[in-house]
């Protein structure tokens, strides 16, 4: 396969061919994610984007190494030029946490509700940077304070029923960042969250990525989120990457029909004057568990609306339409 | 808080009212005198047009699903009335209740958890027809299977569990669940929250179809403005307890009174903007 | 304190229930504290009668009841027939030696089934697991008896340990490291049954309450953030696993003076176990229903405790947010 | 928990201090010693043994446990006293006794000069003291009723400082007997709380050692609840050997509790006690196969002076609404019937299986060991199905076609036999007995009871058909056994507290035995012994089945240990005993 | 897949244990009361191929034990002549299940030798036949007193999570109240209201009765807890807003939850209660001789004596606990079944 970026020798991260397959899954023969390739940059923002059940979060989990030990995984993950799907228990201990750190999509339930959420830092900086408790308790505060929670004391204090929902977004964007990672794995960070809080939580961690310059990973179903916020979005669907380019490019000019129409879900505006009452919203049709996975097809053919003979016996390769972007659709081949 | 351009909507009586709704949780630590006390409805004043879809807006705690539940006459406020169809009914006997509950309907956040993991799709449709005794044996069955029909899920899957489903799917069951007794009103408590762009919108879809069916009336309630201010017709905004601003969603879209719902208003054209400008180009 | 005292009122509740069932059922049984005489020759038939009409037995329950509550109320907790003296000097020393022994068993059934319980659930379904399983299992179905008399036996077999008892004769004369030694030797035969009937039912709560807990999603994301091993299983799920475990704890504390009778009574050990046979066979009645009340103190305390704990851990709980 | 152990020594031992040394004092001029004849041995050592359980109390006169009065036995020393081994009275505090020709009068004389184990002399005022105690009411002394003769309390009259006179109201034979086992009390101890009417809490086991003192061979050192009780040795005891050695010999001596027989028996193997007394046949059996490399030996001394037999309900049941019950006691009262069932039991198969080989069968009340009562003419029936089935025919039953045995009335004979359950032998002579009669096609059940519920039914509610049960093993003298021969006794089980005697051979017995009470002549009383014996034997009120046989275990090097068949079998002497110095000795001694 | 498997696996070998003692009057060679009073404790028959000659037989004969002349209880095989095993042989009646009348057993040898499979108790008796006659009683008895724990502490645990409030410590007092009290007396009691001898069937509703009854309060806990926390599931109040009445609730949404526990706890209760019959054989309340039960021939252990010089005296300990694995087995597979259907 192709490498879309022309400095593909300088990433950070470089996931190759990767295919994970569920050991228990019900249906054996559908892998949760297929040939799954990109590479992450040094400070860069890479958007993930597609509906619930593309793959994403099975990515996150693997790029992690915190997939069940029953999973069948095969492909490479080269981190620093060291393959981590190599590693084993205690080598990953060095990765996680300290080099690649996770953001969950829920605060409220990946913090432990019966630790002060302070501990629950310093345990990362604990696990990691071993050092005196003071100093510690010390750090905790200073990282409290760069995600904007001035109120060091009564935070670190705090269990996390205790806390906000913003609050504990925070908190958990703390926690990852606590050792400085290179790349940050961000889950859906905001889903819960209204669009005050949403923007804020965009912003801190804007701008964390300007300071620190760790990279970061954004998944999300939301196209809006990433524009304005991400360099590079890469859209899967059913465990593929079908498209991939950096953002300006790619949501003025969507290639793959599933990013089209993704997009075109985002609202126009708050008051759509044409919009009558009771007037259908725009749609995608069907949904990605009707797709039939062990088609010998395009795995999308059957919710396409520009599909063809082709698509429904063969299966598209990667194309690259311009440099830096990549799609899988028989609409951009020759 | 009323607001002038409402007469129209006030012509015909309101569906559902709440006056001086108010809720109070004390809680007390074992151990301690202390209590705890949060006040989850103050004096609340709501109203709900017939056939109308009414979106109630709030972050987290701020109590709307506290003022859900209260409608849906799954708890009992302190103070204050609850009125449907014209009657107060937040005194009502059991019997009374009894007959009132088919009218009024909710579907809850977590679809997961209100449906129970052992029961088939078919069983979990079915049961409001078992309880009110409406149905029975095949008919049970065979209704359950319209019904899934209905909001867009294959009669075929009548025998998986919830488990077995997508979470768009199980906000279909869970709604076709809740539409079995043909209710009057239904509650939707941050039903779409949880799912993703594409099924928030093919959900929302389905339910401008049933209120178009039915003729049904929704209180639909999220922390997302943007979604929902999509296809409400009068919108509320709640903060703390308390009921700040209301009305038609124009009206409030237009002229918000409030500072919070102004601030909302401003993170959602903020978020549009960005993505409006992305697509045209820009950056 | 609203809920202590809430507690304290439904225990003197139960306390009093108790006592009143143990009278109606003592009175229920039949024979009594003197009847053994009967079958002595030398004795009269009018002895007999003479000593039963001395402690009040050809008087109605009721007022029996009623000079038993009264002794309580001087602390002496009723009297022994047998012992002629106040029963609660009689307990004292006993339930001290019991808890001696039943302490110990139960420290060390958590001690062990603590981590073998959380080490197991990490381990679900490996050979380990499997294992632990497979024995725990085992030694459910074994009766507690049958332990006990199988260590009785190896150890008169082995020679080097004390077959009964709680101290040597000697054992008066010994310096203090050697007496806690000389302990030391007859608790391991009692301490090593009571662990090893107690052992699998803890291990098997555990694992299963830790089971559930590393599933959690917090779980999970600790490992994330690239806390493992026994940081992650000790310090992050178990606290998060108290509740269950906290009422398995104040079952245990309340089990501390009424779960060890059986063993007492096979290995000689000087603790309630012993005197509360007898007293029971024998119809000093008052000596068991000191002793039951003795135990339903403990069971209450155990519930107290259990809430206690779980204040401790679970912060949830402390706000008053379950 | 180190400071919970010094707390309760602390507590318990206080008095230790206060006392005299326990050394043997030397004797004193005036001193009438009593010079034994035994092996002289030699002093020092601790003799540890078990017990079934703690003693309750150490008050001689309300003591009714056999725990209790095994310890209590070591402290304290009567008057006239029975040695275990001649089985015949001897002097003890008393120096010699008269007895006035018509038997009535007892004039006794106190040794000179002795002391209590606190060192307070002992005298006649102590003696007469003693007995006002043991015969007053109030006091409820399960002893009292041996003090009753003819009805009337024993008067007792200090006639000078070492001289006391004992008036009975009717001759009474071997009254002496009545002597042995009655503890002498020190009045300078125990007078003050007689008179406050406390004498039933006085000398409990939280009594400090200082305040309890006795006559007996050892005293009270320390007391560890639920653990064991420590003697020591009494310093001013009466006995000495023929070297004019003080005795006791033992330093210490030391009562463990342990809860059941087996536990016991494991003790003794491991080496933790020195003596095992009445052990089991199964475990005598047991312990007795590794005999040589543990330096134990054990003694089969023959057979108990107990004595198991089946008993059928022949009370008087009109007033107690069991008319089941009542209509089997037509066959109960056949005594062909009585007798068939005797001669069916197999009780060679009793002492093989239940007493392994160690127990006598019997056919009458007295114990063959019993060295001055047994009758040697009484019958032996032997087992015999044939004439089982004779006597039942000949009383009118017969057998139906399955083989069942029916009576006259076609009534299939059926009944049930209550058992104690915690008594292993008797459960399992009942399982002997039921299949044994099954033979005869009888239906037994076999109805385990718990003990007191078993008492309960024999003694107050009568509601029982048979019953395997177990009297005797004290005294070998005929008096005690008065009770359970005489119509109206109280321990007269088949049919208890009878206003007259309900047939004319129990009305026999019940002259027999008066004569027999009288009779100072011990040729005159033997003979009308054995015809109650013979009587008794004949018509089969009990079913005499076996007696266990005593078995005791030692150590070797225990000197002058002379086990004897009466109570307490191994202790009677422990004055004399004493640990033979050798390689033999208790491992952890101190020297 | 494996899990069923694992489930079928236990439950034939249940079924087959059960099968077996329920056939005990066929597969037993002897009629358990038939005392042997020259042969009290002899160990375990030994089986042999090759005879005192050398010989080889494909049939496996017996020799007949005699009693060593000197030693108490010791025997030794008499090599004078073999008696080889038989198949379907002719020996004492019986009935199966009270409906089949027979005398046929599945093995046994000619007399005067007998065949003691697991050696023989003091009276002599056979004590493979008493294991297979006792496991009826035991069995039956232990599983029915099993319900009916199961079934008063499902009612009470049920009422007592659901209704919470003053029902819910009223019921939690009982229960501590019940887990207190001095049990003894009150089966003396009741034996002493009972009348003087009970049949064995009788005794065996009895010690069903009791034992179920005593053994609520635990069970009844467990279902509490679990009550408790299945009444606040989403499902339970979507269900409420239906209308559905607390009967409706109870049944459908709560109930299944218990089904885990339960059956745990019948595997564990079963058991023991088995063994409680030695503790009520003590007060009169067991099965008596010369019936056969696992609480009597357990009770044989409890001597010293027998623990240390009759090994074949713990036949039916291991039966006990043979048995107990199997139900202990089907309960967790059944169990790890239900956790994986609901979560």
């Amino acid at each position: 396969m192709t490498c879309a970026h022309s400095s593909c020798a300088s990433a950070l991260l470089r996931i190759h061919g990767l295919t994970v397959r569920y050991a228990a899954s019900q249906e054996q023969s559908s892998p949760a994610l297929v040939g799954v390739e990109f590479d992450i940059r040094r400070g860069e923002t890479v958007g993930i984007l597609g509906e619930s059940g593309s793959g994403k979060s099975t990515l996150a989990l693997s790029i992690l190494g915190l997939l069940p030990v029953s999973t069948n995984i095969t492909g490479s993950m080269l981190f620093e030029n060291k393959d981590l799907l190599q590693f084993d228990e205690s080598a990953w201990g060095t990765v996680r946490g300290t080099r690649i750190a996770m953001i969950f999509q829920d605060p409220g339930l990946s913090l432990s509700p019966v630790m002060r959420v302070g501990d629950q830092i310093a345990e990362v900086l604990r696990a990691h940077r071993p050092g005196p408790r003071k100093v510690r308790k010390q750090q905790v505060e200073a990282i409290l304070r760069d995600v904007g929670l001035s109120q060091g004391d009564r935070i670190y204090g705090a269990y996390p029923h205790q806390l906000s929902g913003g609050e504990l977004h925070r908190v958990a964007i703390a926690q990852a960042l606590s050792c400085r990672p290179d790349v940050v794995i961000a889950d859906e960070p905001t889903q819960s969250l209204d669009a005050t809080r949403q923007a804020e939580i965009l912003d801190v961690l804007r701008e964390v990525n300007r300071k620190f310059g760790c990279a970061i990973i954004f998944i999300t179903h939301n196209p809006a989120l990433l524009a304005g916020f991400a360099d590079r979005v890469i859209v899967m669907y059913a465990g593929r990457i079908v498209e991939e380019g950096p953002v300006p490019q790619v949501f003025r000019q969507p290639l793959h029909p599933y990013t089209k129409g993704l997009l075109q879900l985002v609202p126009a505006s708050l008051q759509d004057p044409d919009r009558t009452r009771g007037q259908h919203l725009p749609a995608l049709p069907g949904s990605l568990s009707h797709s039939d996975r062990s088609t010998r097809g395009c795995i999308f053919e059957s919710r396409c609306f520009a599909r063809t003979e082709l698509c429904q016996s063969e299966s598209p390769r990667e194309v690259v339409p311009e440099e830096g972007r990549r799609v899988s659709c028989f609409n951009y081949e020759n | 808080m009323r607001i002038e351009e409402t007469a129209r909507h006030a012509l015909k009586p309101a569906l559902a009212k709440a006056a001086g709704l108010s809720k109070r949780y004390v809680q007390r630590a074992p151990f301690s005198y202390k209590s705890f006390v949060i006040d989850a409805l103050v004096d609340v004043e709501f109203d709900i047009a017939p056939a109308s879809l009414t979106a109630l807006v709030g972050e987290s705690g701020s109590g709307k699903s506290t003022l859900a539940r209260c409608l849906a006459m799954l708890e009992k406020a302190d103070r204050g009335e609850i009125w449907f169809e014209g009657k107060e009914v937040s005194r009502s006997s059991d019997r009374e209740l009894k007959a009132l509950r088919p009218k009024i309907q909710m579907v809850f956040q977590d679809s997961a958890g209100a449906l129970n993991p052992g029961f088939t799709a078919a069983q979990i449709i079915a049961e409001p027809l078992e309880v009110q005794r409406r149905e029975s044996g095949a008919r049970l069955h065979s209704r359950a299977c319209e019904l899934m029909e209905e909001v867009g899920l294959s009669p075929n899957w009548a025998d998986r569990r919830p488990l077995e489903f997508s979470g768009g799917q199980r906000q279909r069951l869970a709604i076709a669940r809740a539409i079995a007794l043909k209710p009057a009103f239904l509650i939707l408590d941050e039903s779409v929250s949880g799912l993703d762009l594409s099924t928030q919108a093919q959900i929302l879809n389905l339910l401008l179809d049933l209120q178009k069916a039915h003729s049904l009336t929704y209180l639909l309630i999220s922390h997302d403005l943007g979604l929902v201010g999509q296809i409400a017709d009068f919108v509320a905004v709640m903060q703390q307890g308390k009921i700040v601003e209301q009305g038609p969603r124009r009206e409030v879209f237009a002229n918000p009174r409030h500072h919070h719902t102004r601030e909302l208003l401003a993170s959602v054209r903020l978020l549009r903007s960005n993505f409006r400008t992305a697509q045209a180009g820009g950056r | 304190m609203k809920y202590l005292e809430r507690r304290v009122i439904h225990g003197l509740l139960l306390l009093i229930g108790v006592s009143i069932l143990c009278f109606a059922l003592s009175a229920a049984a039949p024979g009594n504290f003197f009847d053994e005489m009967k079958l002595n020759p030398q004795i009269s038939p009018s002895t007999v009668a003479g000593l039963r009409a001395r402690y009040g037995f050809d008087q109605p329950l009721v007022w029996r009841y009623g000079h038993w509550v009264e002794s309580v109320l001087r602390g002496e907790w009723g009297y022994s027939f047998a012992y002629n003296c106040p029963v609660r000097s009689l307990l004292l020393v006993r339930a001290r030696n019991t808890l001696i022994l039943t302490g110990l068993a139960t420290l060390l059934a958590w001690l062990i089934a603590v981590p073998l319980g959380v080490w197991t659930a990490n381990r679900r379904g490996r050979w380990d697991d499997r294992l632990s399983m497979a024995s725990t299992s085992l030694l459910l179905s074994v009766p507690e008896l049958v332990i006990a008399l199988v260590l009785l036996y190896w150890a008169v077999r082995i020679h080097t340990l004390p077959v009964g008892g709680m101290a040597s004769v000697d054992f008066g004369g010994l310096g203090v490291q050697a007496k806690l030694f000389d302990l030391a030797l007859h608790l391991v035969v009692p301490v090593t049954t009571l662990v090893l009937a107690s052992l699998p039912l803890l291990v098997r709560h555990i694992r299963a309450s830790m089971i559930e807990v590393l599933q959690a999603p917090f779980v999970q994301a600790a490992r994330a953030h690239g806390i493992g091993g026994a940081r992650l299983l000790f310090r992050y799920a178990l606290p998060a696993a108290a509740n269950p475990l906290s009422s398995l704890l104040g079952l245990s504390v309340g089990a501390l003076l009424s779960g060890s009778l059986l063993v007492e009574v096979i290995t000689g050990w000087p603790g309630l176990g012993p005197l509360l046979l007898d007293a029971a066979l024998a119809r000093d009645i008052y000596v068991v229903v000191g002793a039951v009340m003795a135990s339903t103190l403990f069971m209450i305390f155990g519930g107290i405790l259990a809430d206690i704990l779980l204040v401790a851990v679970d912060p949830r709980v402390r706000l008053g947010k379950v | 928990m180190h400071r919970w152990g010094c707390f309760a020594t602390l507590l318990l031992a206080c008095g230790h201090a206060c006392f005299a040394s326990s050394a043997p004092q030397p004797p004193q001029h005036g001193e009438d010693l009593l010079v034994t004849d035994n092996q002289i041995g030699r002093y020092g050592g601790t003799l540890v043994l078990a017990q079934r359980s703690e003693p309750k109390t150490l008050n001689p006169v309300t003591a009714a446990d056999a725990p209790s009065r095994e310890v209590i036995g070591r402290l304290t020393a009567d008057l006239i006293h029975i040695n275990r081994w001649t089985q015949n009275t001897e002097p003890a505090l008393a120096k010699a006794w008269s007895v006035s020709n018509d038997g009535r009068v007892f004039t006794v004389k106190l040794r000179h000069g002795l002391r209590f184990s606190d060192g307070q002399p002992f005298d006649a005022d102590d003696v007469v003291f003693s007995f006002q105690v043991y015969l007053d009411e109030n006091v409820h002394s399960p002893q009292r009723d041996l003090l009753v003769v003819g009805g009337k309390p024993i008067k007792v009259q200090k006639i000078d400082q070492y001289s006391v006179r004992f008036t009975l109201a009717q001759p009474y034979a071997a009254a002496e007997r009545i002597f042995d086992s009655l503890a002498m009390m020190p009045r300078h101890l125990l007078e003050r709380p007689y008179k406050a009417g406390q004498f039933a809490q006085a000398l409990t086991l939280n009594t400090p050692p200082a305040e309890i003192a006795g006559m007996g061979p050892f005293r009270v050192k320390q007391y560890i609840p639920g653990q064991r009780i420590v003697l020591e040795r009494n310093p001013f005891y009466w006995k000495a050997d023929r070297s004019k050695n003080r005795l006791p010999y033992l330093d210490e001596l030391v009562f463990l509790f342990v809860g059941n027989e087996d536990a016991q028996a494991i003790r003794f193997q491991a080496g933790e006690t020195d003596i095992i007394s009445r052990l089991s046949a199964e475990n005598y059996a047991l312990l007795s196969k590794d005999v040589a490399t543990r330096g134990t030996d054990f003694f089969d001394l023959g057979p108990s002076l107990e004595y198991d037999f089946l008993v059928f309900n022949l009370n008087d049941l009109r007033s107690k609404n069991l008319d089941s019950i009542a209509a089997k006691q037509a066959w109960f009262q056949a005594v062909k019937f009585r007798q068939a069932v005797s001669s069916a039991i197999d009780r060679d198969s009793i002492v093989k299986l239940v007493y392994t080989g160690h127990g006598a069968a019997l056919w009458g009340n007295v114990s063959p060991s019993n060295k001055l009562w047994t009758d040697q003419m009484l019958p032996h029936t032997p087992y015999s199905l044939d004439r089982a089935r004779e006597l039942l025919k000949s009383e009118g039953f017969s057998w139906r076609s399955d083989g069942q045995l029916i009576d006259r009335q076609g009534v299939a004979v059926e009944f049930s036999v209550i058992t104690s359950t915690s008594n292993a032998q008797r459960m399992k002579m009942a399982t002997l007995i039921q299949d044994d009669l099954g033979k005869l096609g009888m239906n037994v059940h076999v109805v385990p009871l718990e003990f007191r519920a078993l008492l309960d039914r024999v003694f107050q509610t009568y509601d029982y058909e048979a019953s395997i049960m177990a009297l005797g093993g004290g005294d070998a003298d005929p008096n005690p056994e008065m009770n359970v021969w005489l119509s109206n006794g109280g321990t007269h089980l088949w049919r208890l507290g009878e206003a007259r005697p309900a047939t004319d051979w129990e009305a026999l017995i019940d002259q027999l035995m008066q004569k027999q009470m009288v009779q100072l002549k011990y040729k005159e009383r033997k003979h009308l012994y054995d015809q109650a014996q013979e009587i008794i034997a004949a018509n089969v009120p009990f079913v005499f089945l076996a007696t266990p046989n005593i078995l005791v275990g030692a150590r070797k090097n225990l000197g002058n240990f002379k086990p004897a068949i009466l109570d307490p079998n191994t202790l009677w002497n422990v004055e004399q005993l004493y640990f033979i110095p050798g390689n033999g000795a208790r491992p952890g001694e101190k020297p | 897949m494996r899990k069923k498997q694992k489930i079928v696996a236990a439950l034939m070998l249940l079924v087959a244990l059960h099968l077996a003692i329920l056939l005990a009057g066929f597969i037993a060679p002897y009629n358990p009361a038939t005392q042997n009073r020259d042969f009290p404790f002899v160990p375990p028959t030994r089986f042999h191929f090759a005879d005192a000659r050398g010989h080889f037989h494909l049939r496996p004969f017996i020799y007949q034990w005699t009693v060593r002349p000197e030693g108490f209880n010791e025997y030794e095989e008499a090599r004078g002549r073999e008696y080889p095993v038989q198949f379907f042989v002719r020996g004492p009646e019986y009935t199966i299940a009270g409906l089949v009348r027979s005398d046929v057993h599945l093995f046994g040898v000619e007399g005067p030798a007998r065949i003691f499979l697991a050696g023989s108790d003091g009276f002599g008796r056979d004590q493979f036949s008493r294991i297979m006659y006792g496991g009826q009683i035991s069995l039956a008895a232990g599983l029915l007193a099993t319900g009916i724990s199961l079934f008063l502490g499902l009612l009470v645990g049920c009422i007592s999570g659901f209704y919470g409030s003053w029902i819910d410590e009223s019921a939690m007092r009982l229960v501590e109240l019940f887990l207190v009290l001095p049990w003894l007396y009150l089966l003396l009691a009741v034996r002493s209201f009972l009348p003087l001898h009970i049949s064995p069937t009788q005794t065996f509703f009895l010690l069903v009765a009791v034992i179920g009854t005593i053994g609520w309060a635990r069970p009844a806990r467990l279902v509490r807890g679990i009550v408790l926390s299945a009444k606040g599931r989403k499902y339970v109040t979507a269900s409420r807003g239906f209308g559905a009445t607390d009967s409706y609730i109870l049944r459908r949404h709560v109930l299944p939850h218990t089904y885990g526990v339960l059956l745990t706890q019948a595997a564990l209760l079963v058991p023991q209660y088995i063994v409680a019959e030695v503790t009520l054989s003590f007060l009169g309340l067991g099965v008596s001789e010369p019936v056969s039960s696992w609480g009597n021939l357990l009770a044989n252990l409890q001597q010293y004596n027998v623990l240390a010089s009759y090994w074949w005296m713990f036949a039916p300990a291991l039966a006990l606990v043979i048995i107990s694995l199997g139900y202990l087995k089907v309960a967790n597979a059944i169990h790890e079944r239900l956790q994986s259907d609901s979560i």
